[in-house]
């Protein structure tokens, strides 16, 4: 087993990879940066190292930093959590020429999966369902509108290195399709230095699901079932469940054998998500993979009861993962939602500020994931997520009751937060049938569901 | 043949199975053998209930305090006691050192007088060198780091007084 | 399905109550003393009525003024949680008298489990297995001294209406039994008013091994496996665990097959418990049947997901259990360690006072019921249980390590707990390798283990 | 025989057996043919999130501040602000009547004097009467609860100016 992990992180994600940490044994290092002199998780862990100041690239994207620290504190292996640098290829490539071992897939891996035209392909070799579309990329406006006349409209155009929504634009008709490709094209290089582009028939009000992924170092893959994350504001999920309302269990049997390939496909270790867009039809297609855990992994924590963190560690461990596919049960139904310190009437503003009260829900089938406590201050200079609530119920409605009933009586004073927005969407009746795709929020907002 | 023998055999080699496998926890049912094979999991040693709950005891407890006073007044910036003092603090995460290499005089001694832009130390992370400068002309009255130590962002290094070189 | 209940009862099982409540829609009315104006409960509920001083035969017990609010504000049952009138057959009797449902079974059913000799014949009659001993009860010394020798010793005295450890010794051999059954039946008749007594072979250094049950009003029974409650001082229990580390899987099934059994022959409805004595050779045999929930039914949930206080309420509306034995999975391992406001050093006294600070454990697989806040003030009126944490793990050592990292975080400022106590329990070999009996805790006292 | 009729029929008697057996949910299979039924829970009207979270918020924020100002000082008892008047409480929970019978006066209206002991009305509990007395001499300044409304302990009743009866 690892004898001592650096946590690459902050907020609740360092907390929930400390606790795991010190139930097998290892011992933990924080880092942080000066605003984070009073986070929760550097006084959680057993050593904790300040590696710059507030801005993000200083300390917690500033490998040099990050690679020193554990090699001061002599820690074995670093846990990058998510966001930051856990996607990172190079970092993870730095860790292991430092005999750290990085705690998710190998570099070569995530740099595979990292590049989108790439990934398209590859899965298109594994037999994975990708949407219809162009194999080759293009850097060419005109040479694309060719392409495009024989892909047929709507089209999704990409960008190869794109995430997030950056560089994606959808061209409606032939008549449009010029002028997206190039705004689409022109973000693509602001954003990552790069205006390779590819191009995709668009999927008309998809839901978002993913597959939940762990594989070991002797081959061994298992999926631990699918996530709905449909309901998302500008590609940013806000709440997360599992099963699926959406995917029968035939579709669910094949959409996890089809991850379990995607990972064979290109070795993948440790824990990862395979995200796919199903249409109206049931059909469903590659979109892209996650090489690292995910902020909403709890709600299939709650369904699977396996320790995903956990395993991952152990994974990291060089052991052999502990049960087989057969041993994976979905048992019950699970929902997060994602507290964030934001003013949801003024377009999600975020709202930083200190925290001088809270009560948080708890008892029977309620999890709430955080790092806040009383006094701690948000500072502007990284996400808004400041808690996530779990729940689980035996069926998907006794799940909205109990986050109901969790809201309820969920206090956070100090901050604004979208408490009595997530609210709404729990009582919502599109919502609660099972019924909302990824179009589901703006609707919302414009009061049309 | 003993059946018990039998079974203390079964054991052992459901153990080498565990140890091949590096399993922590082992079930095995062969119509009325049923053997749970559990490894124990190594204990935390210096780590302990009072170490860990202090800790977090400190931090809510300063914390609350601190966001009660904030409300009442704005709160002043942090201990202006020794307004003469200038202490010079590391830019990076890295190891210090006082001289240019482990054979060679320190770069300054305390008691030293210093010029702005001197060179103070090193601090050294995957091999990057990066100078430390006095940022005010003054006298250097503590080193606060050891030398070849672990230095974090931020941790003073130097304390220099400004005020004795005005004199 | 209910629409108001009345919770008769306070602290970390009104709050539970409540919650389990508003999960299934249901409105809620909570009853406190003027000693409880400002605690959790009676915000959490949608209306409440003072019925009392702090004393609680004046308030929690006081029977006219709980159905009265019962009545004044329209409840249509009361869940009486534990302790407190939750085992008094005249207050189920009232509730039905006056058309309120009574969250739980009927008064006979607990009328006749109350009587402690009566529900050891019951037993006998049932074919569930009991301590050998004398069928008849006894009122006389040398009578039972007649019928003691042809039981053989060690010789377990007990009142026929005891409870709590009270009216019970053990008489070791022919020369203190006399003294020892004297001494018990003054005992008996100062505190029951009764001094009624039987006797029973005592069982060595047992484990205490209970089985919780659900039952409907169709006739439906199922166990839920055991817990483990074999930590205890002064017949208090301090941690609970299921499964149970001594039982293997053919003595858990005759436990529960026995506990179903015993559940049928009184007509037993809603949840309930019945208590063994395990011994060292694997025997059981039948102690008591608690007619209510426990404290410790959250280590059942978490290994069964089944939500053991929503399925009392969906029984006492007249639903049919929505599953079957076959459907009851043991899934996993749980444990509970009870945090009081307690100082072990000084003989486990009540510690009352008003805490000021609090971080409680979270993440995955970790539960924490309380009813306390920042600035809650602790009474001296009640019992000292102030949190209950419960983990879940794959294994045991799993279980365990996760309790002492939770352990390991939690901090509560203002009174003394027994949190380091449970700590050293977790860490302690005997617990660890699962051989703690029911003398464990006084051995632990006296360093013997 | 029409698949499509087979299986709504099939759904109406699963649906039968839903309510026969009061299920808030059925799952039904048979080779390919798969039905799940879940039944709506019913909306709880009357509660709003700002409703719940808001008693909560107040209980936390009154508590924190209060067990802050009792950390410096003894706190004094309760509002002492009208020391002339005496309140007279329920001691009990029940209902509240202010005459012997529906049909009967009152035993007092305010501004009558009254003396110690002298019945001022009754609380109900479950055929329990409880006669409720002054406790002191002085004028019923005010009713403070509803004839025939239920009163919880410790509710006050009727406000009584001692002071007055002094003068």
């Amino acid at each position: 087993m690892l004898k001592k992990v650096l946590i690459a992180n902050r907020g609740e994600i360092a907390v929930r990879i400390i606790r795991a940490c010190r139930a097998l044994g290892i011992k933990t290092v924080a880092v942080y940066s000066t605003a984070d002199r009073q986070a929760l998780h550097v006084y959680l862990a057993d050593e904790a190292v300040c590696i710059g100041p507030p801005p993000a690239r200083d300390s917690y994207l500033n490998t040099t930093a990050i690679i020193t620290a554990a090699l001061g504190t002599g820690a074995d292996a670093i846990h990058p959590g998510y966001g930051f640098l856990s996607e990172n290829a190079t970092f993870a490539k730095m860790c292991r020429d430092n005999g750290i071992v990085f705690v998710g897939p190998a570099p070569e891996v995530i740099d595979r999966m990292g590049n989108k035209s790439q990934a398209r392909r590859t899965m298109m070799d594994a037999g994975v369902p990708v949407t219809p579309g162009c194999r080759e990329s293009f850097h060419d406006a005109q040479t694309a509108f060719e392409a495009a006349k024989q892909l047929g409209w709507p089209i999704m155009i990409k960008a190869s290195s794109g995430g997030g929504g950056k560089g994606m634009r959808v061209s409606e008709s032939e008549d449009d399709f010029i002028e997206e490709f190039t705004i689409a094209q022109r973000e693509s290089q602001n954003a990552f230095g790069d205006n390779t582009m590819y191009l995709e028939r668009a999927v008309m009000d998809p839901r978002h699901v993913e597959v939940q992924v762990l594989a070991d170092t002797f081959g061994n893959v298992v999926a631990l079932g699918e996530r709905d994350c449909s309901i998302q504001r500008n590609h940013q999920k806000m709440v997360e469940e599992s099963p699926s309302p959406a995917l029968d269990p035939a579709t669910r049997e094949r959409m996890m054998a089809d991850a379990v390939k995607a990972c064979k496909a290109v070795g993948y270790t440790s824990a990862g998500t395979i995200e796919f867009l199903l249409d109206r039809d049931g059909n469903y297609y590659f979109m892209e993979m996650n090489t690292r855990v995910q902020v909403e992994h709890c709600v299939t924590e709650f369904v699977t009861h396996v320790d995903i963190v956990r395993e991952m560690l152990c994974i990291a461990a060089g052991e052999k993962l502990s049960f087989t596919q057969d041993d994976v049960r979905l048992d019950g139904h699970a929902i997060e939602c994602r507290i964030n310190a934001e003013i949801p009437e003024k377009n999600f503003m975020p709202s930083p500020g200190t925290i001088t009260q809270t009560h948080l829900p708890g008892g029977n089938g309620v999890r709430v994931d955080t790092a806040i406590y009383d006094g701690f201050t948000i500072t502007p200079y990284y996400d808004s997520l400041i808690a996530k609530v779990i729940v689980r119920g035996r069926t998907r409605l006794e799940a909205i009751e109990k986050m109901r009933t969790a809201l309820e009586e969920m206090v956070i004073v100090g901050v604004h937060t979208n408490l009595d927005f997530q609210y709404s969407i729990m009582e919502n009746d599109t919502f609660r049938a099972g019924k909302a795709d990824t179009g589901f929020i703006d609707k919302f907002l414009k009061g049309e569901v | 043949m003993d059946k018990k023998k039998l079974q203390a055999q079964t054991v052992r080699e459901l153990l080498d199975i565990m140890d091949e496998g590096n399993l922590s926890a082992i079930r095995y049912k062969d119509g009325d053998v049923k053997i749970e094979l559990e490894r124990a999991l190594p204990r935390v040693d210096g780590l302990s209930l009072p170490h860990m709950a202090q800790r977090v005891r400190e931090l809510i407890d300063t914390e609350a305090s601190a966001s009660g006073t904030t409300q009442g007044a704005a709160s002043a910036p942090v201990a202006q006691d020794e307004s003469s003092d200038t202490l010079v603090r590391s830019p990076m995460v890295g190891t210090f050192y006082v001289g240019p290499s482990p054979d060679e005089d320190p770069f300054v001694k305390p008691g030293q007088e210093v010029l702005t832009g001197q060179t103070l130390a090193i601090v050294e992370a995957m091999k990057m060198m990066d100078e430390i400068k006095a940022p005010a002309p003054g006298i250097v009255t503590e080193v606060l780091a050891a030398n070849g130590s672990q230095v974090e962002y931020d941790q003073p290094l130097f304390r220099i007084s400004t005020e004795a070189s005005a004199q």
